[in-house]
């Protein structure tokens, strides 16, 4: 469903990924793993056409779309948990959800697969706290209102950058169930995590990336059976 | 003419606040180039006025002066168009020596430290006289006053010293800012003064719109430097029955200024007022000075020559006088405003 | 002091409070939707009192059509704006100090070419009613001033409406607060900004058309007019379309009482010093709120 | 870190930072000599403007310190500059005063006014700060204006006598320029090292991020008021010197265009820059001089040089300069060893 | 209160000169801060309900609990960002309620950011030296005028902060700007600036969000290393890996504590399970 062919990209002089290629298929999950500035949130940036590619070609469903605006990609069913959250933070937290629900309500009907409902099911606090400014919110409950953002996009590739940053390990295992339960239903999983127990449980296989380039794919068998983290970061670090 | 013009430098407020003076004064300051230079020139050698903007800051102003009397030589110095820069530009020519025929009314202060600086128009003085003499004419008292805190400052400080030699109270006196875009509340306070005539002394149309606004139904008088057509155009009806003690009434000019007011009307389709009036004279002032000094003569020679009385379009001048302009009361004309056009009074002060 | 003097103040106070607000809402609104200080808003009015006053003068149509007319020139003048100045500033990393000053230049282009072009003079130009007042207890307002009183209100109820209900008020707000956010769900934030520039400049090009026939068309009024709206937009803290109405109110007011009771000559001093203390005591505007400190 | 640094040898390394060195001084030795050699060459209205520009450099380093290193948008500084000009004109003509006294008055009475309104004020943060600051612009206005015994209100203060060193008397531009200038270089000097000093540090850090500036132990608000004060002294430092200079001040040279225009020539120049202010300066001088000779559209001419000025130069063009000269002269490569 | 700089020393060596001089012997508790029924609420939610937490001299006391439980918050209490509504905060025996950021700090009293507060246009190294702040005492004339206590201090704030930066591993990213450094590594750096003036008391909120597994084991053996030092550690986290190496932990659930001890025994309280675990 996803393809990243030989993808470079960057800031200024600085070129952050270098001729990087993955693939996300339907109903998978990848893990994207590599270490501090490997530039694993400029691949999300990327995707998401907020840095723009320099070179190479990302293919969502057989369609090129490295040169569409990055307002156009969401109706592709692309949607991201941007590193910094990237909330409206004067808005309050319904407000910042109706957004995202607007553009997920024109996505075909089978794509739509999230309400408020489930969502506050998932995210119990949201529901009493729907008229809060975001600003005012902890960390935590940020993090949970811009994944809630993301999925009411309705999307059917799932793109999450460090998902896990500030959340209560309840609320973690609550995401790895979604994720597990979206997949299930279709959605392909893209998750930049640096919480490794996170990531063996909601990934099937891993890119390990470094210095901007894809130096490794674990495939699955490897990679569920990779239980401590010790041994991953051998693997993918090299020490 | 093969001859080398006679360079004479202008420093105006041709853009910024003063822009409604300098521009008046450039198209007479121009006006009397041409009609030198078709005469024949000064000496023979034609004049080639050098005019430059200072934006209405007096800082400029002085930067211009600099280049004018230095780099380009020019012989003598027409400006500001404002005190300001005025004041800015005779801190150098006084130092210079060099002749400066402002276009603005000075004050004693500044006519008794510099001694080349000629001014066109009258002292500030002067035009509070006449708005006394007016008042006193017709038997007005008790004044109410609505003045700027620039030039109607300026006035009104003259005003209050000499009011009471002419038997008039001021029962309110208001102030705003230049460029205020709203006096009703200073014109309701006026009003509520309850005075038999009021003073409006701006360079904005917006006082006089102000106080008709609130009501205020007693004769309005100005001064000068309110009488421009910029600003009556902008009073629009309020402006009926305004009075103005000025110089020149272009729709009625006295003998002597009908030849001007003509070729102006000519070259430029419209008429001339005071400011227009006051640029012709300074170049023409200027002319005669070097014309009487001889066209090579230095600059301490033409400022020397300076000092002499000059019939001139707006009054007749002498500025031999200790106030260096020598304007008296008589060369003052009134005039009422109707439906945006001045209409000369019979009144003419001493008659 | 009479009654009459009071009431005339407190009108003239409301007339002018009504004038700030209508030029601080319009800051506030491009400020709301892009983040940019506009230093050009006293201009855009500018711009649209001289379109109306071309209109009634030269066309000679009814005031309520030249007004419009006036009003689609202010929102014209406000997307070319963002095109031309707001956007090439951004494209090339300009500071927020930047876009304060790429706008102030283009308040001195304006001022400038309307002095090259539509000349020095000041202009009148007829409002609703003519020049016809009211008499409330023998203190006069103009009825074009209850125009403009009644049309602000109904501008800042609808804005109000607008960025509170609207999906596109909030998408707008959305792109401002964070255009990446925003961009990743779908909201085109180019065209908000855009969108906003032209609202902006609308909300300009009303306060222009409705306070030309009090004040009188002149070039140099767009800056001054920018000075008042923006005390007014940033005492009722910034962004927030009915802080900008109140804080103009609140200087009308002040400035008008500060007259009546104190001295016109320091009405400013006076209005001025309230100003930085009530900031001082309320340091985020009168309809301002607080974040939340610390982490 | 995804770049990977160059690295180069010890040798190399010394070469490089010699010939930087050198080049650095021949560039300043030749930039003296120019600037000795100016006057005499160029006319006297154009050294006219070099002082003024001289003038706005000082007052508008104030501001462009305010502004990029603390992030204060300052519109007070017409006040300052026209509490110095009025303390010069008044106790120089008034009560023949010398210049340097009274300019000492001057700075004394704007550092207290400085500190007793930037104390509350400075509280404030962001516009409402500016605004603040755009209060007491008009405030300080309005007073000179009314304070008319003191200022000379519009008519203003003439005959204020010229600067006379060691029985030199500074009455021309020319000889103005070669007073002024090092006095430039010497507050230039002196800003420099606040910058690069533990203060400067503080000022920095507290310009991107405040509240953990707090918890470091820099106490914000007592450094604001001391900048927000040095930046004062520095507007009134100027304001004397132009009293002094122009020998004529009136109000009309301290409103709050002037302010603006101080505040321009800051960004314009390139508030980050130590440096940028001087361009500023000799922009808002220079440019609108050369311009006025294309006539009456000169002001829509600068306005749009301005315009365009400020989109080309987000850094403002003491940035430019910088820019250039790393690209001439790149900083020497990190040291060896020190790779990711 | 803050140490002034010892030409030369070394962190480490300068600590125990520091330490010898501190006003340990004044307080006889082994209590460096207290919390004491501490209630804050915004508008009509209640964050905090009389929490009381004690944090021991020489410790790692942990903070865990469900998001929005309000340890942020009382994070801003202690650190004076906010003013409790009832309720005490006791440090070194002495109420410090009335007392600012700035002076908790020079009192040792710091503390990070949940969301890294790097100074964005600075360098790591020039960072790092805007941390040493306190340490000096040079005031804006001697800094103007160049003299030489002013250069002497801030070679010391120099040499310091490359100390620093040795030890934190920041030295291959000394020289870029904070902004730029990924997330990753602008925790790091606020960490090392939090560390790099000695505080007695270093308050760190969630300082492991955003490191991978790897640099969490890092992060843990650092602070115990500091600890071993003598700093006292104040901290949030919800990874349970880093909070592996707290002595105490305790338990804020809806602004109240319900659980408080050894990071093994509150793990297995079923409140905790149920209310933050999850399991
Ligand atoms: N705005 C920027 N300008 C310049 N360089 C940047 C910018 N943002 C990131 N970088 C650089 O790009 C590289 C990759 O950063 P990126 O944030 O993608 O890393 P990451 O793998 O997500 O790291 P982390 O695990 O810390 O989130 C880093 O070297 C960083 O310094
Ligand atoms: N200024 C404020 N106004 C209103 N509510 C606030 C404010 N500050 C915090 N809150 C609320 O208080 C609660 C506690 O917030 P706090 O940040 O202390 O939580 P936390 O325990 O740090 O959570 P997390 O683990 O997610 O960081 C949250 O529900 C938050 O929304
Ligand atoms: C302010 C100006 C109207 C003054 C004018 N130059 C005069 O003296 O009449
Ligand atoms: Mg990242
Ligand atoms: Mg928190």
């Amino acid at each position: 469903m996803l393809s990243v062919e030989e993808l470079s990209a960057g800031y200024g002089d600085i070129l952050v990924l270098r001729e990087l290629s993955l693939a996300v298929a339907r109903n998978e999950s990848v893990a994207v793993i590599g270490p501090n500035g490997a530039g694993k949130s400029t691949l999300v940036r990327t995707l998401c056409g907020l840095t723009a590619a320099r070179a190479g070609r990302i293919v969502k469903d057989g369609v090129a779309i490295e040169r569409l605006a990055p307002h156009r990609r969401a109706a592709t069913g692309i949607a991201a948990v941007l590193e910094n959250r990237r909330l409206f933070g004067e808005l309050s937290v319904k407000t910042n959800l109706d957004l995202a629900a607007r553009e997920g309500d024109r996505r075909p009907a089978q794509a739509r697969r999230f309400d408020h409902a489930s969502l506050f099911e998932l995210f119990p606090f949201m529901r009493e706290r729907l008229g809060a400014s975001i600003q005012l919110l902890s960390g935590g409950e940020q993090q949970m209102v811009a994944i809630a953002r993301a999925l009411l996009l309705q999307p059917d590739l799932l793109v999450l950058d460090e998902p896990s940053t500030g959340l209560a390990p309840k609320i973690v295992k609550g995401l790895v169930d979604v994720i597990a339960r979206i997949r299930r239903q279709g959605v392909g999983i893209l998750l930049v995590e640096q919480n490794v127990a996170l990531a063996t449980e909601a990934a099937d296989r891993a890119y390990v990336m470094s210095l901007g380039r894809v130096t490794r794919a674990i495939p699955p068998e490897q990679w569920r059976g990779a239980q401590g983290d010790g041994e991953i970061a051998k693997a993918y670090l090299g020490a | 003419q093969t001859a080398e013009p006679i360079k004479i430098g202008a420093v105006l407020c041709l853009t910024g606040p003063g822009a409604g003076l300098g521009q008046a004064e450039r198209n007479g300051i121009q006006l009397a180039e041409e009609a030198i230079n078709d005469a024949g020139g000064v000496g023979g050698r034609p004049i080639k006025v050098l005019i430059e903007d200072d934006g209405s800051k007096p800082d400029i102003a002085k930067q211009k002066a600099e280049g004018l009397i230095f780099n380009d030589k020019v012989v003598a110095v027409i400006g500001g168009s404002l005190t300001a820069s005025t004041g800015a530009i005779a801190a150098l020519t006084n130092a210079e020596e060099m002749a400066e025929v402002a276009l603005t009314g000075l004050g004693p202060a500044v006519e008794l430290t510099y001694k080349s600086l000629y001014h066109v128009l009258p002292p500030q003085s002067l035009n509070a006289k006449a708005m006394l003499e007016y008042t006193k004419a017709n038997k007005l008292k008790k004044i109410g006053v609505l003045h700027d805190s620039g030039y109607g400052q300026l006035v009104f400080s003259n005003l209050k010293t000499m009011a009471a030699s002419y038997g008039v109270e001021f029962v309110a006196v208001e102030k705003f800012e230049v460029g205020a875009s709203d006096v009703s509340t200073q014109a309701a306070k006026v009003r509520a003064a309850e005075p038999e005539a009021v003073y409006v002394i701006a360079t904005s149309p917006v006082p006089f719109r102000s106080a008709r606004q609130v009501k205020i139904t007693q004769p309005i008088i100005s001064a000068i430097g309110s009488s421009a057509y910029d600003y009556v155009r902008g009073m629009g009806e309020f402006g009926d029955d305004i009075v103005f003690p000025e110089f020149l009434v272009g729709e009625d000019p006295e003998p002597q200024q009908k030849a001007f007011v003509e070729l102006y009307k000519k070259t430029y389709g419209a008429l001339p007022k005071n400011y227009e009036a006051a640029g012709w004279d300074a170049v023409n002032i200027v002319a005669q000075a070097i014309a009487k000094a001889g066209p090579n003569a230095d600059r301490q020679a033409i400022a020397q020559a300076m000092r002499q009385p000059f019939k001139g379009v707006l009054a007749n001048y002498d500025f031999s006088a200790a106030d260096l302009t020598g304007i008296d009361l008589s060369s003052y004309v009134f005039s009422k405003l109707v439906k945006g056009q001045f209409t000369r009074l019979p009144f003419k002060v001493g008659s | 002091m009479t009654t009459t003097l009071f009431i005339q103040s407190l009108l003239a106070g409301l007339t002018n409070g009504f004038v700030y607000g209508l030029i601080g809402l319009g800051i506030s609104v491009i400020f709301r939707g892009t983040r940019v200080v506009n230093a050009m808003q006293g201009d855009f009015a500018l711009v649209a009192g001289i379109a109306a006053c071309l209109a009634l003068d030269w066309l000679g149509l009814p005031i309520a059509v030249g007004f419009l007319g006036g009003i689609i020139a202010g929102a014209l003048v406000g997307w070319a704006v963002e095109l031309l100045l707001i956007r090439p500033t951004q494209a090339r990393g300009g500071s927020e100090d930047s876009l304060l000053l790429v706008t102030l230049g283009g308040a001195f282009a304006v001022s400038a070419a309307a002095l090259l072009y539509f000349g020095r003079d000041s202009r009148s130009m007829p409002g609703f009613g003519g020049n016809r007042s009211l008499d409330v207890f023998d203190a006069a307002i103009r009825v074009h001033a209850v125009w403009l009183i009644a049309i602000a209100i109904v501008v800042v109820v609808a804005l109000r409406l607008f960025y509170q209900r609207t999906p596109l008020g909030q998408s707008i707000l959305a792109a401002s607060i964070d255009p990446e956010g925003a961009a990743t769900i779908g909201i085109n934030v180019p065209r908000m900004r855009t969108l906003t520039f032209m609202l902006g400049g609308a909300v300009g090009g009303v306060a222009g058309v409705l306070v030309s026939p009090l004040i009188t068309i002149h070039y140099e009024m767009g800056l001054l007019l920018t000075l008042k709206g923006f005390t007014a937009a940033i005492v009722g803290g910034l962004g927030n379309p009915f802080g900008a109405i109140m804080g103009g109110l609140l200087l009308g007011l002040v400035e008008a009482m500060a007259i009546v009771f104190v001295s016109s000559g320091y009405k400013d001093v006076i209005a001025m010093s309230l100003l930085i203390l009530i900031m001082i005591a309320m340091p985020n505007g009168l309809l301002g709120r607080r974040g939340r400190v610390g982490g | 870190m995804s770049v990977e640094p160059i690295r180069a040898p010890a040798a190399a390394l010394l070469t490089h930072r010699h010939l930087r060195r050198l080049v650095g001084a021949t560039l300043a030795l030749a930039g003296i000599a120019i600037w000795a050699a100016l006057p005499q060459v160029l006319s006297r209205g154009t050294v006219d403007l070099l002082v003024f520009t001289a003038l706005y450099a000082i007052a508008g380093l104030g501001v462009a310190f305010l502004l990029g290193q603390c992030g204060i948008v300052s519109l007070a500084q017409s006040v300052f500059y026209g509490i110095g000009a009025y303390a010069t004109a008044y106790c120089c003509t008034t009560w023949g005063w010398p210049w340097y006294a009274a300019l000492v008055i001057g700075m004394v009475i704007s550092g207290a006014t400085a500190l007793v309104i930037g104390w509350p004020v400075l509280r404030l943060s962001g516009y409402f700060l500016a605004l603040a600051t755009l209060a007491l612009a008009t405030i300080g206005h309005v007073l000179f204006l009314e304070w008319d015994w003191l200022t000379g209100g519009t008519l203003g203060v003439g005959g204020i006598p010229q600067i006379s060193l060691f029985g030199l008397v500074l009455n021309t531009p020319q000889k103005f320029y070669y007073f002024i200038w090092p006095l430039a270089a010497l507050i230039y000097w002196l800003l420099y090292n606040l910058l690069h000093s533990r203060s400067g540090y503080a000022m920095r850090a507290m310009r991107d991020a405040p509240a953990a500036a707090l918890v470091l132990g820099i106490d914000v608000h007592k450094l604001k008021v001391r900048i927000f004060v040095l930046s004062a002294l520095l507007g009134s430092l100027a304001g004397s010197l132009f009293a002094n200079y122009v020998s004529f001040v009136s109000v009309d040279s301290f409103g709050v265009d002037r302010a603006v225009s101080f505040l321009l020539l800051a960004v314009v120049g390139g508030a980050q820059s130590v440096i940028g202010p001087l361009f500023g300066a000799a922009f808002v001088t220079l440019v609108p001089n050369l311009l006025s000779r294309v006539g009456d559209v000169h002001p829509l001419l600068f306005a749009g040089v301005l315009v365009v000025a400020v989109i080309f130069l987000p850094q403002g063009m003491g940035g430019l300069v910088t820019t250039l000269w790393r690209r001439l002269w790149p900083p020497a490569p990190p040291a060896p060893g020190s790779g990711t | 209160m803050a140490p002034p700089l010892a030409a030369g020393a070394s962190c480490a060596r300068e600590r125990n000169v520091t330490r010898a001089d501190a006003p340990l012997t004044t307080t006889p508790s082994s209590a460096l801060l207290e919390v004491r029924a501490v209630s804050k609420s915004f508008g009509g939610l209640h964050v905090l309900r009389a929490v009381d937490l004690t944090i021991a001299r020489g410790s790692i006391t942990g903070l865990i609990g469900p998001n929005g439980a309000g340890k942020s918050t009382l994070f801003n209490i202690v650190s004076g960002f906010l003013a409790p509504d009832r309720g005490d905060v006791i440090y070194h025996g002495r109420p410090i309620g009335r007392i600012s950021v700035v002076d908790r700090s020079r009192a040792g009293l710091v503390r990070t950011f949940q969301t890294p507060q790097v100074f964005g246009h600075l360098t790591v190294r020039e960072n790092l030296v805007a941390g040493c702040h306190k340490l000096g005492r040079s005031g804006m004339l001697a800094d103007m005028l160049g003299l030489p206590l002013a250069r002497r201090e801030l070679a010391q704030m120099q040499r310091r902060a490359a100390l620093t930066a040795a030890r934190f591993s920041l030295e291959p990213v000394a020289d870029v700007l904070a902004g730029k450094l990924p997330v990753g590594q602008q925790r790091l750096l606020e960490l090392a600036r939090a560390a790099i003036a000695d505080p007695e008391l270093l308050c760190l909120d969630e300082p492991s969000s955003g490191l991978n597994g790897d640099e969490v084991d890092q992060l843990a053996r650092m602070l115990t290393q500091l600890n071993e030092e003598g700093m006292t550690v104040f901290l949030v986290s919800h990874d349970m890996e880093l909070m592996g190496c707290a002595a105490t932990v305790n338990v804020l659930c809806f602004g109240e504590t319900i659980a408080s001890g050894p990071f093994a025994a509150v793990k297995a309280d079923p409140r905790v399970r149920e209310a933050y675990l999850g399991a």
